[in-house]
């Protein structure tokens, strides 16, 4: 509390301002460059559209394989935002007053991310609306048993809540805005700011609802990456159907998330000079608590695999074999070290916890976590239970320019944003100095 | 007792059809075409036809249905309805097949759909073997023709060479006529599966001519000597029916089964009881067992003396160390084989050895041994042939490389020698003329002065006498539908050329040689033309027929002795034993895309065949699979991906012949190796067949991986593979 | 209205494994019935070979006293079937007559059930299917050619199943026992493969699948499949 | 319950494809080769299954070949305009071209049994309209699932997705 008390009232505003009105050429050849690689990815899967998933490495038995695995992962990293900020806001967390709009950003676009890459894996995407329970001509319903219907539910569910959650702390600052902004911006403020005005009624209205939407993001975030592990807890295919494997998505998707916001607050601080603001006792926070989920994730992978080696059950028994010293090994070992190793070794060490090296964990999680979801995908696939249709998976250039411009669309979204809206709440600054 | 029965029901419902008195049965047997009939969407029809993929004659029975045709007729994309064959499935009512039929019979539909058939008579403008040709119309290309069978009989007709499939059929009896008409021998065959060697040894041995019909459903215990009974040799389907019928057919009664070949082929794994024969082994393995038979009293008394002496006096100690056998095994299999109710030895060489004969022969003596002539479950005789002129006009196995030599014309009709015996490509492409009736260019049409395609099998009509019979049978197939392509059936171009050439011939069509057949059976049928119909309806002709059961043994054993090999065991360490794939058979079936795709029983291997190689030669080498491997023996050399086979003999390698055409349409084409490159040009003296077995080879570890496809990689389950 | 459907038919095969041989007639037979698309070097290399019924091949032992257990897999009809529930879209389910059906129009292609196959029989269309000419005059007009993007699987012959019951309804009679016969099990040489009616008690699958030697495959997945393989014997 | 006409979605995709089927097929009133006129037909007192033979034996109800049709025509009625064509196809020995107006999509997937709901007593009329009224033969019924569903369900027929999609 005391950190942010310190920043005079004008000062905030100035400089939490500045990147809405000024961008400089940098800023442009960013964005073009971003907006050629995501356009390259949709052109990739209009191709797979046109031809067919065959163009991507995809065959039998691994039928999932990297969309799938982007899609675990940007579900994940989803969680960084809303949890944390949800979690820090119930628990009166000062310093979170500067993490939190970054936070609940990502966990938009991650999710905005995360629900195209599903359509992207359909077979027939032009049919997707088939999934959506309807009354038609048809006189069809889907499949309400179905694990895909649930996530489908609850990734909706999640995005609406959290973009609410989003918005509803933008409001304040959006009614400051557009008295200050001119032309189509202003008009855009003033329609998003609802008639804001900062009467006592309405400043009460808000809290009470972001406190709720805390309550009720927190609850949909954990049954949301829950559902996405029933995806594959739910099959029977050896190596998913895991009770474990509920728990073991959320904190891997914390881990992630806290991970990927780590990464957009160190880009956040250097390319808008926001030093001031994110310091390096929120950085020291963020390390902690990665420290405390490296721990919690490498728990759960021992537990999971423990149990697997001691059961020696075959069909589970092999996938474990080609992941700890077969095909997928060296995927594997690199997990352990990238989300393991490297954290515990970095941040546990107080002396070595700067934001440096948070930051480094933080891409190494990152890179960890998506090679987790690969091997989670990808490895127990190939491997089915009959070892008459084991196979082997190598993606195509179809699947690594998708996933590559996921990643990418991620960063022009942040761009856009940034420059759009102020990346820290101002009003909350305004709202400890007058309070 | 069960096909009876069948054979009552279709009988009548067919009958009743044909006087219009039956509904609309949609799954019925109808006779003949009517040329311009109406074809009714949706409808099916199922006509009677004969398979031609071997020689073994299955009867079938095609699907005809609706079809819509795409061609250009001059500038326009035309549609046409027409009739189209959908599917082939075995003929209930043929003994061979008894409405079931293998792999290659059901493919032979893409035989007839290929696209890369020949679509009218085409004449050379390439180099010999390169594959070019121009289309040329009928008339001249039967000018051209029938010129170089002039000029060949002008010169010497005995060097005319003609090779033809080895089946008894009208296409036989044409071919022989036209020879005979022209002074030239008779026609041959290319031998691979041809089965000469099993014909020669029952002429030997029982005196009979044909091949002897092994009664395996009512034995008790049969012990196969290097015939893969099950994957191809003579007629797989008829002994894969009485296979299941000897195992699960008699409630109680189990057969069993003791195979022994020099690899592990589906015969072999379905057996209880594999024998890992040393290849050419297989004659010590037969004297082995006689010789405990006799020595141990387990022959009958009154076999005659001279054979009775012939195994004794074998030296056992050494026809065990020949055979590569432990002598314990062999004495077990010599006792169940004496103590079983009803045993039998099925004699064979589906891997033709240069002692092969012998080991025939010593085989098929071991049923003197046992007294299973004639006997219930055990060997009977082939049946009289239902049309002697066909069953004569068979082509036989000659030796090839030595006709060819002196070759003034050769003609081929679904022959394919360059691919057969790789050695014949030179003496092919310095032949004065070479006519081929192929319906595709392959390896040796490419050689071809000309090509007069035949039609595909099932456009044609065709009566084929089976190979292997347990009845009386003419089997024969009618064309239902029109041929695609400006092909005429090779019956009617020999006709044309004798025509041409002043020397008329008869050619008989089903329709005449049931009529031919009706003069000799004077049955329940009133008149000829009746019967003719009858049995083109049902898809031919077949009787229980009483065969004499007594053979007549006028031959003295053979004696134990090693088989040849081409290559010194220092250079060449290993023997090579390529062999008829069961999805490829000698190689002819490598064309269609079915069988290319069909995961190979051994290594699931499809679109190409591996080397198979005993596992540990394999880590000697240090190859694993899909490791590319160069094999050389003192004829040559290939290369082909490795295959460890858990159950190869170590010291042996083996290879399924089907792949590495250097033409035959665009699915076999240069796929792949042809192993039948590097087999030893030794041949069996007495039959001239081409012993293919006879190599020894070494192995060279390439630095590349190539592709083996397999559809399933891994050959052990999980639990066996952790240990 | 239809008296011999009151009980309804429960569809359900037999498979000797005594018997079978391992000739892959049954495969090409499929093959043939059911337009089965075809494969080339490269797309067989990748891994997208279709065979609906396939001979699973395990070698047990060592040299010389090794044994190769092969074993026709297809698509085992489970009754409690893990490839049903998981479809978002019902595009495969479970029929009166105890068939797991796949409806290729309905599939929108997430591949779910591939997945949860635990026999591995399930296949997808990663392409458009081609046929070059006139190969096409084959295809069999009774079944479907699947487009790009959907499941499928062996059907028990459905179409052949169809063309029986419609057969017999014109003639105002039930089936009769081994009247309907999938591709694979009309072409087996062995014949080590009976179909029928599991819900009859008299039909010679019934009669096998109560026999001593019938075991099913992974049943202790709970998945209630409705082929029967029967023990080699000794 | 009561017979659904409308269709509450309309896929652009599917739109299209409707479209262009549209437009290659000549309008919904299909340009026939000859313009054959049902009424003519049925008002001599023909029968729909005099001349489509196998509607009650087979999945296609089945067109008359130009055999078919001289069988009648070198008899009677033969000089109108559409018989003078028809005479053309029979000299030329072809089959006439006629266009399809009744189809199921192919992606689709329908099989449609024909002979099947002639036994279940379904008139020809319910599917196809009053082809007796009609020259050419018109599209007057959208064959959409919901449209055999309902049918289905009014008369207990099957709902079982495999009746039609195998």
């Amino acid at each position: 509390m005391a950190t942010v008390a310190e920043i005079p009232d004008p000062r905030v505003r100035t400089e939490l301002w500045r990147p809405l009105s000024r961008a400089g050429s940098r800023y442009w050849i960013a964005v073009t460059l971003c907006a050629v690689i995501v356009a390259a990815g949709l052109a990739a899967w209009g191709y797979q559209i046109a031809k067919g998933l065959g163009i991507a490495g995809y065959r039998r038995p691994v039928f999932w394989a990297f969309y799938e695995a982007d899609f675990v992962f940007w579900i994940g990293i989803s969680h960084a935002g809303t949890l944390i900020s949800a979690i820090l806001r119930l628990t009166h967390a000062g310093w979170r007053k500067p993490v939190t709009r970054a936070a609940e950003a990502i966990t938009v676009f991650a999710l905005m991310i995360g629900a195209i890459l599903p359509l992207i894996h359909l077979g027939r995407v032009w049919l997707f609306y088939w999934l959506i329970p309807y009354p038609n001509t048809r006189l069809l319903w889907p499949n309400f048993r179905s694990p895909l219907l649930w996530d489908l539910t609850a990734i909706f569910t999640y995005l609406i809540a959290s973009s609410l959650y989003l918005y509803l702390p933008l409001i304040p600052d959006l009614a400051q805005l557009a008295t200050r902004s001119r032309g189509w911006q202003r008009n855009l403020y003033r329609l998003l700011a609802l008639k804001w005005v900062g009467s006592d009624r309405q400043w009460h209205a808000l809290e009470r609802a972001m406190k709720l939407m805390a309550a009720i993001v927190l609850a949909i975030a954990v049954s949301v990456h829950t559902v996405v592990a029933w995806d594959f807890a739910m099959a029977i295919v050896p190596m998913w159907h895991s009770t474990i494997f509920g728990p073991y998505f959320v904190v891997g998707a914390i881990f992630s998330g806290i991970a990927a916001l780590v990464i957009v607050m160190a880009s956040l601080r250097r390319f808008l000079h926001l030093e001031s603001y994110l310091r390096p006792l929120h950085f020291d926070n963020l390390g902690k608590l990665l420290l405390l989920m490296s721990l919690l994730w490498i728990y759960f992978t021992v537990a999971e695999h423990l149990t697997i080696w001691y059961g020696k059950q075959p069909a589970e028994y092999s996938v474990f074999e080609s992941r700890i010293y077969g095909d997928f090994a060296p995927y594997f070992w690199s997990m352990v070290i990238l989300n393991f190793v490297v954290p515990f070794m970095l941040l546990s060490i107080r002396r070595l916890r700067s934001i440096r090296t948070v930051t480094i964990c933080a891409v190494t999680v990152l890179i960890g976590m998506w090679i987790e979801r690969f091997l989670i995908v990808v490895n127990a696939l190939s491997r089915p239970r009959l070892a008459s249709a084991w196979g082997a998976y190598s993606p195509t250039w179809v699947e690594i320019t998708i996933t590559a411009a996921s990643f990418v669309t991620m960063t022009l979204l942040y761009l856009l944003f940034a420059r759009l809206f102020p990346v820290i709440a101002v009003w909350e600054y305004e709202d400890v100095a007058h309070g | 007792m069960e096909r009876r029965s069948f054979f009552k029901i279709i009988g009548t419902a067919s009958g009743g059809m044909l006087t219009g008195a039956c509904g609309n049965k949609a799954r019925q047997i109808i006779p003949l075409l009517v040329p311009e009939r109406e074809i009714i969407t949706g409808a099916e029809e199922w006509h009677p036809s004969v398979c031609r993929e071997c020689g073994a004659g299955c009867g079938t029975i095609v699907r005809v249905m609706e079809a819509e045709r795409k061609t250009r007729q001059g500038n326009e994309n035309v549609r046409e309805r027409i009739a189209a064959i959908k599917k082939i499935e075995g003929n209930p009512l043929d003994p061979v097949s008894g409405g079931r039929l293998c792999a290659r019979g059901q493919a032979a539909v893409q035989a007839l759909y290929h696209p890369d058939r020949i679509r009218g008579p085409l004449k050379r403008v390439g180099a010999r073997g390169e594959g070019r040709f121009e289309p040329v119309t009928w008339d001249s290309a039967l000018e051209i023709a029938a010129s170089a069978v002039k000029k060949a009989v002008d010169k010497d007709p005995a060097r005319i060479v003609f090779l033809t499939r080895p089946e008894a059929s009208n296409r036989s009896a044409a071919v022989a006529s036209f020879l005979r008409a022209l002074g030239a021998p008779p026609a041959s065959t290319t031998g691979l599966c041809d089965f000469e060697i099993e014909r020669q040894a029952a002429e030997v041995v029982f005196g009979w001519r044909g091949l002897p019909v092994y009664e395996i459903q009512d034995a008790d215990y049969v012990l196969s000597l290097g015939a893969d009974f099950l994957g191809g040799w003579v007629s797989p389907v008829f002994y894969a029916r009485r296979f299941g019928h000897m195992r699960r057919g008699r409630p109680g009664r189990r057969g069993q089964l003791t195979h022994a070949e020099s690899r592990f082929s589906i015969t072999g794994s379905s057996a209880d009881r594999w024998l890992p024969v040393r290849p050419g082994g297989e004659l010590a393995l037969a004297l082995a067992v006689g010789y405990v038979l006799v020595t141990g009293n387990l022959a009958l008394a009154n076999v005659a003396a001279g054979l009775r002496n012939g195994f004794a006096s074998v030296d056992f100690e050494r026809a065990v160390k020949i055979s590569g056998l432990p002598a314990e095994q062999l004495r077990q299999v010599a006792r169940d084989l004496g103590r079983s109710e009803s045993p039998v030895v099925m004699a064979g060489a589906s891997v033709v050895q240069s002692n092969s004969l012998d080991a025939v022969i010593a085989a098929s003596a071991l049923n003197l041994l046992l007294g299973r002539i004639g006997s219930k479950g055990g060997v009977i005789p082939p049946v009289e042939a239902s049309i002697a002129e066909f069953a004569d006009s068979r082509a036989h196995t000659v030796n090839l490389l030595r006709r060819l030599e002196s070759a003034e014309l050769v003609m081929l009709d679904s022959a394919n020698p360059v691919y057969a015996q790789p050695a014949s490509a030179k003496l092919l492409a310095r032949a004065p003329a070479i006519v081929s009736f192929s319906a595709f260019i392959d390896d040796s049409s490419a050689y071809a002065d000309l090509i007069l395609p035949d039609h595909a099998s099932l456009e044609s009509a065709a009566v084929v006498v089976p190979d292997v019979t347990p009845d009386r049978a003419l089997t024969g197939a009618q064309p239902f539908v029109h041929p695609l392509y400006d092909t005429r059936a090779t019956e009617q171009v020999l006709a044309e050329l004798s025509k041409i050439l002043g020397r008329a011939l008869k050619i008989d069509t089903p329709e005449d040689a049931f009529r031919k057949l009706f003069a000799g059976n004077k049955s329940d049928w009133s008149d000829a033309g009746e019967f003719a119909k009858y049995c083109n309806r049902q898809g031919g002709w077949w009787t229980e027929s009483s065969r004499s059961a007594h053979a007549s043994p006028r031959f003295e054993l053979p004696q134990l002795r090693e088989a040849e090999f081409q290559g010194g065991a220092a250079e060449f360490p290993l023997n090579f034993v390529p062999y008829p794939a069961l999805q490829f058979g000698d190689g002819s079936g490598a064309h269609l895309p079915w069988l290319q795709e069909l995961p190979d029983p051994a290594s699931s291997a499809m679109w190409g065949l591996p080397v198979e190689i005993d596992p540990k030669t394999a880590s000697r080498i240090g190859l694993k699979n899909g490791q590319m491997v160069r094999m050389i023996s003192p004829s040559g050399q290939i290369e082909a991906p490795a295959y460890v086979h858990p159950a190869a003999i170590p010291g042996v390698v083996s290879m399924a012949i089907g792949q590495g055409h250097t033409h035959y349409g665009r699915y076999a084409s240069e796929q792949g190796a042809n192993p039948l490159t590097i087999a030893a040009p030794l041949t069996d003296p007495q039959t001239g067949a081409f012993a293919f077995g006879a190599t020894r080879v070494r192995i060279e570890k390439l630095s590349q991986q190539d592709r083996l496809v397999q559809f399933s990689a891994v050959d052990r389950e999980p639990e066996l593979h952790r240990r | 209205m239809d008296q011999q459907d009151t009980k309804p038919h429960r569809w359900g095969m037999a498979i000797d494994l005594d018997r079978c041989t391992g000739c892959e007639a049954c495969v090409a037979a499929c093959h043939a019935e059911n337009n089965l698309p075809l494969s080339t070097p490269d797309s067989a290399a990748k891994g997208r070979a279709f065979h609906w019924i396939r001979i699973d091949r395990y070698y047990e032992g060592a040299f010389p006293d090794i044994k190769v257990k092969f074993m026709p897999v297809l698509c085992q009809q489970c009754d409690e079937a893990p490839c049903e529930p998981v479809c978002p879209v019902y595009a495969t389910y479970h029929n009166a007559e105890g068939l797991n059906v796949q409806v290729y129009n309905r599939c929108v292609g997430t591949r779910y059930c591939a997945n949860n196959c635990p026999y591995s029989v399930r296949f997808f269309n990663w392409f458009e299917p081609v046929w070059p000419e006139p190969l096409t005059l084959q295809l069999n007009p009774d079944v479907f050619v699947r487009p790009v993007g959907v499941m499928e699987k062996c059907t028990f012959c459905s179409q052949r199943i169809k063309r029986a019951e419609l057969e017999a309804k014109q003639e105002s009679r039930s089936l009769r026992d081994g009247e309907v016969q999938p591709a694979c099990v009309q072409s087996c040489p062995a014949e080590a493969m009976v179909f029928g009616d599991l819900n009859d008690p008299a039909s010679r699958v019934s009669r096998l699948a109560q026999s001593g030697r019938a075991t099913r495959f992974m049943e202790d997945l709970g998945t209630q499949p409705k082929v029967f393989y029967l023990k080699r014997g000794e | 319950m009561t017979q659904r006409t409308d269709d509450f979605e309309v896929p652009l995709w599917r739109l299209g494809i409707l479209l262009s089927a549209l437009s290659v097929a000549g309008a919904i009133a299909a340009v026939q080769p000859i313009e054959f006129p049902h009424n003519k037909h049925v008002a001599k007192g023909l029968d729909c299954i005099d001349c489509h033979i196998t509607v009650d034996t087979e999945a296609a109800a089945g067109l008359p070949s130009v055999r078919k049709c001289m069988l009648c025509h070198s008899k009677f009625a033969k000089t109108g305009p559409g018989v003078q064509k028809l005479l053309v196809y029979s000299k030329q020995r072809r089959e006439v071209p006629w266009e399809r107006v009744y189809m199921f999509e192919p992606e689709a997937q329908v099989k449609f049994q024909h002979a099947a709901h002639i036994w279940a007593k379904v008139e020809c009329k319910t599917c196809h309209g009053e082809v007796e009224k009609m020259t050419v033969a018109q599209l007057a019924v959208r064959h959409t699932m919901g449209r055999c569903l309902t049918c289905h369900r009014e008369r207990h027929a099957t709902e079982d997705c495999a009746a039609c999609h195998f």
